[in-house]
């Protein structure tokens, strides 16, 4: 074909495993990028850019290095992943680190990655957990709640959150009346809702992920006659949840990291039905691969020795600013050397240690709809 | 009123589900204890047998759903269960045929049937993500709930709501008639003595005239009726999502050996023991003393023996005590 | 049953059995053809083997006719149950054929040989142990469509002590109960041939009168009996044909009463 | 009773109870040093139960166990074994996947390479040993005639080889006293009254005393000296060969009259 | 063929599969590879002792490995700062009391006369007791956690050499295993392997919970290596000039050479913990083990204390879980309790102990390297597979994005696909006992 040269990166996510529902979009989102960029000719020199896959089962330390070794053998120029927190951590540190490959990770949320040292070469288009914590705390506030119950996924990310929101609201004025801790993938989650609903507390919180046992706390729940309003934390904000919930879950809230408008709505133009665009850390996982290619044009290089510097400058301001299906254009101007300023569908912000400053949609259940009634 | 109300909370977060809980993990036990007691190993592959039998009975419900078939305020997968289990003996016939029959001539050991039986759990887990997927899949319909917590409130006037699922009363009333069947099969008719015979003593049972691959065909057909039933009533009341299924193994397990491996009854009562000791230990019972007590000695906590992270715990701590008491069992394992 | 563990001697019976399930059987699925003539059951010029294991019988023949009461003795390791077992098809059969009432059988499965109408009591694992006794008795009448309580009542009678246990587990028996049971459970077959692999091993004399007795009896009734025995002297009296088994051949071959007779065959064989 | 030089083992009042039936119900016995006592009875009247309380396996319902005076109750086998009980199986407990020698090899106790140490750091020595082992391992097998067999799997033996088998156990190291259940039963004559020959050895030159359950008149007659009836979980009578078989009791419980068809057959 | 060379033939096989991912793929998979082998070979080592030699079925692996990987914490991670002060003493104090309380429950099981009283006061105690521990616990916890808690909030380790882990490891595992014995093995196999697969639970469920032990869920990141980091030897010149001398830029040597000392390492244990198992098997005392394995009540009868040998085969077999569990952590340089999943830690272990061939220690290791090999490499061949099947199918039709799709559920599939044939072809494993 008529491409010049080829690029590789990586993608390493959990195609098996508990989260191996999500994976689906968010490999797809990733590709989506690396596809636009193909094809719109403008990426060094009309290479083209494909995509290598490799399972990091999401909790599997052994099997994400090795599959993260293999990648690194294919020769690909960067890692989109990985995503959960636990093995980002392992591949980080047995195989980025030691091969100065750079990582950036759509989904990966634990605080402890903030400060975990990574030579530069870590950066993700998610933000830390522990400023969810403090926006669900004030959309609590707004809405007079006084109590909740706080159920959370026993891993890193939902430990994480949930001590972050508890944290968080407890500062203004809340009160957590229990925070219990579910398993994913379990068979049955009666035991869960019958502590939690005997704590308690206006509203439950569950910070899960949608497709896991989160839904089936909200199920059990619901059955049980325990709650009839949920908080709803980014892992629990997907198409499917009021999919599989049905009308009960209507008027249930949450907020999810992203942006409004804009980038997303054209991430969903663009995707047009062939995946779920607005399936959790879809639009970051876009983010993440076209972050990596961004950077590599604005340093012409393909080494991430020479891009990782880059990825901070095309991520923020100043520049102009750039939405999912602009990336051809993104890439002219920074040929051009116009400073660029990526948004993407996830309101890109990096701060700090690389990570999402983040911005947070507010989302409401309406008529079996995730409706965004806001920002923070 | 106050009492009224402790029983209800109790009955309904407590009670209820405890025993449509232990009704469905006693439907899955019995299949595994079946295949232990008469063809003599650990299957590990049912977890994974329940959901491909789900899994084409899923299938065939949207069939039906799409030609507009329903069965009123039941689901319309009862309609389409005895597909589900043709499909699923069809299956397990095959994978007899094909894998363990040569194990079994060859008189290998149990724990190589165990193992490739782990082998047949990975193929199976496979084979059902490649074809429904991954993901949940829904595919409930009719009537929810017998009676529902929001209308039981309105009704009775009480402070605390009761509710009891459709699938919850089909996978009890279920698991009865199941239960009572197979006992009764097993030791009143001549195929099931023979089966019974057959886990026994193999070469005698061949010098008694009894046909062993009759005995092992039948003996699959059983357990494929058993385990899809199981995997559709679960897959009701829950969702259909194969991974649970694998996760199912071990509470599964754990009832069938609490109960005594090998034993039908054991296999129920070992539902049971695990689906309580992880509700009710785990269980906050703040909610329950305070309709009981009086004002001034409320209970200022949530009375939680241990948080919920610790319920599989608890349900093994419990396994355990029960066996260094009855090592076999509760009801004396080992055969059928 | 004197062990508390069941005899399989390790404590369970599933995963933790290194034996594996049993020994291998191994499969033939040929059909029967006529061979007229000869006597009633005849295992003749057998050579035979475990698995790839070397020949254990060699050239050896044992036969019975109708009415017939046949013992076959020898040392210990002889091959008197390796002879039993080949006759039943239960081993692998290298050379020689097992001819029934005028049809070759030696290609057919031991469950059609059940079918066929031949009976045997095993000398090792011949109950089974999970099963009531009631049940045990029950199996043995697998393969009968008439009504055979007429059967079960006989063998109470003769083994009066099986009543009393009738429903308890056979593992639970005592080694000469357990025997019992087996024989019981031969006997309720109403077979057309029955091979008993030292049936009396274990039981004690009152009872053993009685068995033999009741061989007799059967054997009266025009069945053929195949027998080892290591009660030798006893078996021999009321034999009518007696093999010597040496090392897998034929080492003396007569009727019950020459064999008795010959001192040679009384101080290697009989004890004297 | 309890202490006294003669009696190396005295049961007193024993019990053992399955579920609500009784198998051994209240039996007291001596067994007296230096002797062959027989143990006979009619089937299920309880002897291997008596054994297997003694010998430690099951735990007596109620009643003591004593040897030497010593109370032994409930201890359990291996550490009988070690005090010089030793006992064989009715139904053969062979260690199937091991070879015949290394079945006998295994028995004798304080071996220094059953310590773990001393397989890493002491494997002189237990080469020495185990030549001494072998050898006498092999002169067993001899001695019951197997040693053909020596190096065949003991899973794959006949099940009269296998009783030799149990047998030979026993003769690996010096015991004081050997229970022998039914060691007759399946072995081939000739050969048993070698075993005979064996036994009365064992007790003559090494002081062995021994109790043997068998229901071969001819063989407890051989042998034994006092022997002892059982029935019903009871001892029903006691005394020499002579006075059992002329007990009444006795012959109606066990003995019997011999047989009654037996001039009907033959030719 | 004899043995031998059947043998190294297939080791012959392993080292060229070995090879081929280092020419195809990259040496450092290779050499990976070649860790992990090591480390499940030496998993597998201790459940063959177990299970090979002495009929234990042990389900629980995945615990002991977890709490090799605790060790490697706990010894190798520093100190938290001032977590100690704040409620070290509390909390070894509360478990003192826990512990005291159930060696009290024991006694009074033990010396009290059987009867309701007996049990009343056993539940007394033990309700009593749970209440002071709970009571005596909490607090500390609580104050331990609240250092700090994104990046420490637990108690820390003790800042020593991580090699010192090991061992330590396998202490841990060990002691596990004792009280795991002494509890269940009299238990029969099946309800033995479901109690061991309980405890294991349990102990993941301890380690996935007690934050102030193990930052819970939080994972510990960073454990401290034995081997120098990739990125010193990066920036040693002197290091670096010896990689080019060899011809290699210097990331590539410098992973590679941090992978060879693992290798050297993991190897010195497997070699040393092999010479041990071989010669304890090859003596009295495998002989011994070998009949308590094929009839514990005629090894009972023959005075060997069958009790007191499963306990300490146990313990062993344990142990050498153990101590693979903190190499494990090592490598990885972090514990993540979440990843202790039975599927992969104590199933995996299983298959290659019965693929290479239960009861012989060479199967054991054969086992550990190939089906780790497949582990890691069955996803890429399932790929590959995929790949070539839709080679022949339009660009874009459902079928084929439906199957590329798919490919990565190939793993399991593929993986069972081995296992089956494998077992077929040599169902005693591919090296068996004699
Ligand atoms: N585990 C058990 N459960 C119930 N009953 C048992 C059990 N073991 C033995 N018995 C019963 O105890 C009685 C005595 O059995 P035991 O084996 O001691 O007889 P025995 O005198 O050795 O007979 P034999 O001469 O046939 O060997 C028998 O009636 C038997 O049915
Ligand atoms: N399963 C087996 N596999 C291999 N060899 C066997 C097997 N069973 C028996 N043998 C061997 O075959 C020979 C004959 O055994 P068989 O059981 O036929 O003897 P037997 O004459 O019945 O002796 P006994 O009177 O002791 O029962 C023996 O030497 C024995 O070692
Ligand atoms: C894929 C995500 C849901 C993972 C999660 N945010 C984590 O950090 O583990
Ligand atoms: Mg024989
Ligand atoms: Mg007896």
């Amino acid at each position: 074909d008529g491409h010049a040269k080829e690029v590789k990166l990586g993608v390493i996510f959990g195609f098996t495993g508990p989260i191996e529902s999500l994976t689906g979009p968010m490999s797809a989102g990733a590709e989506m990028a690396m596809k636009e960029v193909t094809d719109s000719g403008m990426f060094m020199d009309g290479a083209k850019v494909t995509s290598v896959r490799a399972d990091s089962g999401c909790i599997d330390n052994g099997m994400a290095v090795a599959s993260a070794e293999r990648l690194i053998a294919e020769g690909v120029s960067g890692l989109v992943g990985a995503d959960c927190s636990g093995v980002t951590g392992a591949v980080l540190q047995n195989v980025a680190i030691p091969n100065g490959m750079v990582m950036i990770s759509p989904s990966a949320t634990s605080p402890g990655l903030t400060t975990m040292e990574d030579n530069g070469l870590f950066f993700r288009t998610s933000p830390s957990d522990a400023r969810e914590g403090e926006v669900m705390a004030e959309i609590l506030v707004e809405r007079g709640v006084k109590s909740i119950a706080l159920t959370y996924t026993n891993n890193d990310y939902g430990k994480g959150l949930a001590d972050a929101i508890e944290s968080s609201f407890k500062a203004v004025g809340g009160e957590v009346t229990i925070v219990a801790a579910h398993e994913d993938g379990k068979a049955d989650y009666s035991a869960e809702v019958g502590a939690l609903a005997s704590a308690g507390g206006d509203l439950l919180v569950v910070a899960g992920y949608l497709d896991q046992g989160g839904a089936g706390i909200i199920k059990s729940a619901l059955d049980a006659g325990a709650w009839e309003t949920f908080g709803l934390p980014g892992g629990m904000i997907g198409e499917n949840l009021p999919k599989t919930i049905g009308p009960d879950l209507n008027g249930s809230y949450g907020q999810i990291a992203g942006s409004q408008g804009d980038g997303i709505d054209n991430l969903v133009k663009m995707v047009d039905g062939a995946f779920d665009a607005t399936s959790p850390y879809t639009p970051e996982s876009y983010d993440a691969a076209a972050l990596f290619l961004l950077a590599m044009q604005a340093a012409n290089s393909t080494d991430p020795a020479d891009y990782k510097d880059e990825i901070l400058n095309v991520a923020n301001a100043p520049g102009e600013k750039i939405y999912p299906g602009d990336l051809g254009k993104a890439l002219e101007l920074i040929k051009a050397g116009t400073d660029i300023d990526y948004v993407g569908a996830s309101a890109v912000e990096l701060i700090g240690p690389g990570e999402s400053a983040g911005t947070y949609r507010m989302i409401e259940v309406k008529d079996g709809k995730n409706e965004t009634i806001g920002m923070k | 009123m106050d009492l009224l109300n402790a029983l209800i909370a109790f009955l309904n977060y407590v009670f209820i589900p405890g025993v449509a809980y232990g009704s469905q993990l006693a439907l899955g036990a019995l299949g595994v204890t079946l295949v232990y007691g008469i063809l003599r190993f650990s299957n590990f592959a049912h977890g994974d047998t329940m959901a491909m039998g789900a899994m084409a009975t899923v299938l065939m419900t949207w069939l039906f759903q799409s030609w507009g078939i329903s069965l009123g305020p039941l689901p319309t997968a009862l309609l389409a269960l005895p597909f589900g289990i043709l499909f699923t003996i069809g299956l397990l016939l095959f994978t007899d045929r094909t894998v363990y029959r040569f194990y079994r001539v060859k008189k290998a050991k149990p724990v190589i049937l165990v193992i490739v039986s782990l082998g047949i759990t990975f193929i199976y887990n496979g084979v059902t993500r490649f074809i429904i997927g991954a993901d949940d899949q829904n595919f409930f319909d009719g009537e929810r709930f017998i009676i529902s917590a929001r209308d039981f409130k309105k009704a009775t006037g009480l402070a605390e709501g009761l509710s009891f699922k459709t699938t919850q009363g089909i996978t009890i009333v279920t698991a009865i008639i199941v239960v009572a069947l197979l006992f009764w099969f097993l030791n009143k008719t001549r195929a099931g003595k023979s089966m019974r015979a057959y886990s026994d003593n193999e070469d005698l049972a061949l010098l008694s005239g009894i046909n062993p691959e009759r005995v092992v065909m039948i003996t699959w057909m059983i357990v494929a009726t058993l385990a899809t039933i199981a995997g559709v009533l679960y897959g009701l009341d829950k969702s259909f999502k194969p991974f649970t299924y694998f996760q199912l193994l071990l509470p599964i397990f754990a009832s069938a050996i609490v109960g005594g491996l090998g034993n039908p009854l054991g296999a129920i009562a070992g539902g049971f023991v695990i689906a309580f000791s992880e509700v009710t230990i785990t269980y906050a019972w703040k909610k329950i003393l305070v309709y009981l007590m009086p004002e001034s000695l409320e209970p200022s906590g949530l009375v939680q023996l241990l948080s919920t992270d610790y319920k599989f715990a608890v349900s093994f701590v419990i396994l355990l005590i029960v066996l260094l008491f009855k090592p076999t069992g509760l009801f004396k394992g080992q055969s059928v | 049953m004197s062990d508390p563990y069941g005899d399989r001697g390790n404590k369970d019976l599933s995963i933790g059995n290194p034996k594996g399930m049993g020994s291998e059987i191994p499969q033939r699925s040929g059909t029967s053809f006529a061979a007229p003539g000869g006597p009633f059951l005849i295992g003749d010029g057998m050579t035979a083997g475990y698995g790839q294991g070397p020949d254990i019988l060699h050239d050896c023949t044992i036969a019975v006719d109708k009415g017939e009461i046949a013992v076959i003795v020898g040392p210990n390791g002889a091959g008197k149950s390796t002879g039993m077992k080949a006759v039943f098809g239960m081993l692998d059969m290298r050379k020689g054929h097992v001819r029934l009432d005028g049809e070759d059988i030696t290609d057919l499965s031991p469950q059609d040989r059940v079918a066929k109408g031949m009976g045997f009591v095993p000398q090792t694992s011949n109950i089974f142990t999970s099963m009531t006794v009631e049940e045990n008795l029950e199996m043995g009448a697998f393969i009968r469509t008439d009504d055979f309580s007429d059967t079960m009542a006989q063998v109470y009678d003769l083994f009066p002590i099986l009543k009393d246990k009738r429903f308890q587990p056979a593992g639970e028996l005592s080694g000469g109960q357990r025997q019992q049971v087996a024989v019981g459970r031969a006997l309720m077959t109403q077979p057309k041939v029955l091979m008993l692999d030292e049936p009396t091993a274990g039981v004690s004399p009152i009872v053993m009168d009685e068995l033999f007795d009741r061989i007799i009896e059967v054997a009266r009734t025009g069945i053929p009996i195949l027998m080892v025995e290591q009660n030798a002297r006893q078996a021999l009296e009321i034999a009518d044909k007696g093999y010597v088994l040496v090392q897998g051949a034929n080492a003396y071959t007569g009727t019950g009463k020459e064999l008795l007779a010959d001192p040679e065959v009384r101080k290697s064989f009989l004890g004297g | 009773m309890v202490h006294s030089d003669e009696h190396m083992i005295v049961v007193d009042d024993l019990h053992k109870h399955f579920g609500g039936f009784h198998a051994v119900d209240g039996a007291s016995l001596s067994i007296d040093r230096g002797s062959i006592t027989g143990l006979i009875g009619p089937n299920g009247a309880g002897k291997t139960t008596l054994f297997n309380v003694i010998a430690g396996v099951l735990n007596p319902t109620s009643g003591k166990v004593y040897m030497d005076g010593e109370d032994i109750s409930g201890l359990p086998p291996h550490t009988l074994f070690h005090k010089g009980l030793l006992r064989t199986f009715q139904i053969a407990h062979e260690f199937h996947s091991m070879s015949c020698r290394e079945n006998l090899m295994m028995v004798p106790g304080g071996q220094s390479g059953e310590t773990l140490w001393n397989t890493w750091f002491g494997r002189k020595r237990i080469a020495d040993e185990e030549r001494a082992l072998k050898a006498k391992a092999d002169e067993v097998l001899e001695f019951l005639t197997i040693e053909h067999l020596t190096h065949q799997k003991a899973g794959q033996i006949s099940g009269g080889q296998k009783k030799l088998l149990e047998l030979g156990r026993t003769m690996m190291v010096d015991a004081k006293i050997v229970f022998l259940d039914e060691v007759g039963a399946g072995v081939n004559r000739t050969l048993l009254n070698t075993i005979g020959d064996a036994i009365i050895r064992l007790n003559k030159e090494r002081g062995y005393t021994f109790v043997v359950i068998e229901h071969d008149m001819d063989f407890i007659g051989r042998l034994c000296d006092p022997v002892i009836c059982m029935a019903e979980g009871r001892v029903l009578a006691q005394g020499t060969l002579a006075e059992i078989k002329a007990n009444e009791q006795v012959i109606e419980a066990y003995l019997g009259t011999g047989l009654k068809n037996k001039d009907k057959v033959g030719a | 063929m004899t043995e031998t060379v059947r043998n190294t033939l297939l080791f012959g096989v392993i080292a060229v599969l070995i090879l081929f991912v280092g020419f195809q793929q990259s040496w450092n998979s290779a050499l990976l590879i070649i860790a992990m082998g090591l480390i499940s070979s030496i998993m597998a080592l201790g459940v063959n002792l177990q299970w090979g030699f002495a009929g234990l079925f042990n389900v629980g692996i995945m615990g002991f490995v977890a709490l090799g990987g605790l060790a490697a914490v706990l010894i190798g991670m520093p100190p938290t700062e001032g977590a100690f002060a704040a409620g070290g003493v509390g909390v070894i104090v509360a478990l003192l009391m826990g512990a005291g309380t159930i060696v009290l429950a024991i006694v009074i099981m033990r010396r009290m006369q059987g009867g309701w009283m007996r049990n009343l006061s056993v539940i007394a105690v033990l309700v009593a007791g749970f209440f002071i521990f709970r009571a005596l616990l909490d607090p500390s916890v609580a104050r331990i956690e609240e250092i700090n808690p994104a990046q420490t909030g637990y108690l820390g380790g003790l800042g020593l050499p991580v090699l010192l882990a090991w061992p330590v490891g396998g202490l841990f595992a060990a002691a596990a295993a004792w009280v795991i014995g002494k509890t269940a093995l009299g238990l029969r196999s099946d309800y033995l392997a479901i109690a061991t697969l309980g405890i294991a639970e349990i102990i993941i469920a301890v380690m996935k919970n007690e934050d102030w032990l193990t930052r819970g869920v939080k994972n510990v990141i960073g454990v401290p290596r034995p081997v120098p980091y990739e990125i010193d030897l990066q920036n040693n010149p002197a290091f670096v000039e010896r990689a080019a001398n060899l011809g290699f830029d210097p990331v590539e040597g410098s992973t590679l050479y941090v992978k060879m000392l693992y290798i050297l390492l993991f190897a010195a244990v497997l070699l040393l913990l092999m010479w041990m198992s071989q010669r304890a098997l090859h003596s009295p005392w495998g002989r011994m083990l070998r009949a308590i394995r094929d009839n514990e009540v005629a090894a009972e009868a023959m005075g060997k204390d069958v009790t007191a040998r499963h306990l300490q085969v146990f313990v062993l077999g344990s142990a050498i879980c153990g101590i693979a569990g903190a190499m494990m952590t090592t490598i990885d340089g972090q514990l993540t309790p979440g990843t202790y999943q039975p599927l992969r830690f104590t199933f995996l272990i299983w298959v290659m102990v019965i693929v290479g061939g239960s009861g012989n220690n060479l199967g054991a290791v054969l086992g550990g390297f190939l089906i780790w090999f497949l582990w890691v490499q069955v996803e890429p061949m399932g790929l590959w597979l995929m790949n070539t099947i839709t080679a022949g199918m339009a660009e874009g039709s459902p079928l084929k994005d439906h199957l590329i799709e798919s490919a990565a559920h190939m793993r399991l599939l593929t993986m069972g696909m081995v296992l089956l044939l494998v077992l077929r072809f040599s169902p005693r494993g591919l090296i068996p006992e004699k």
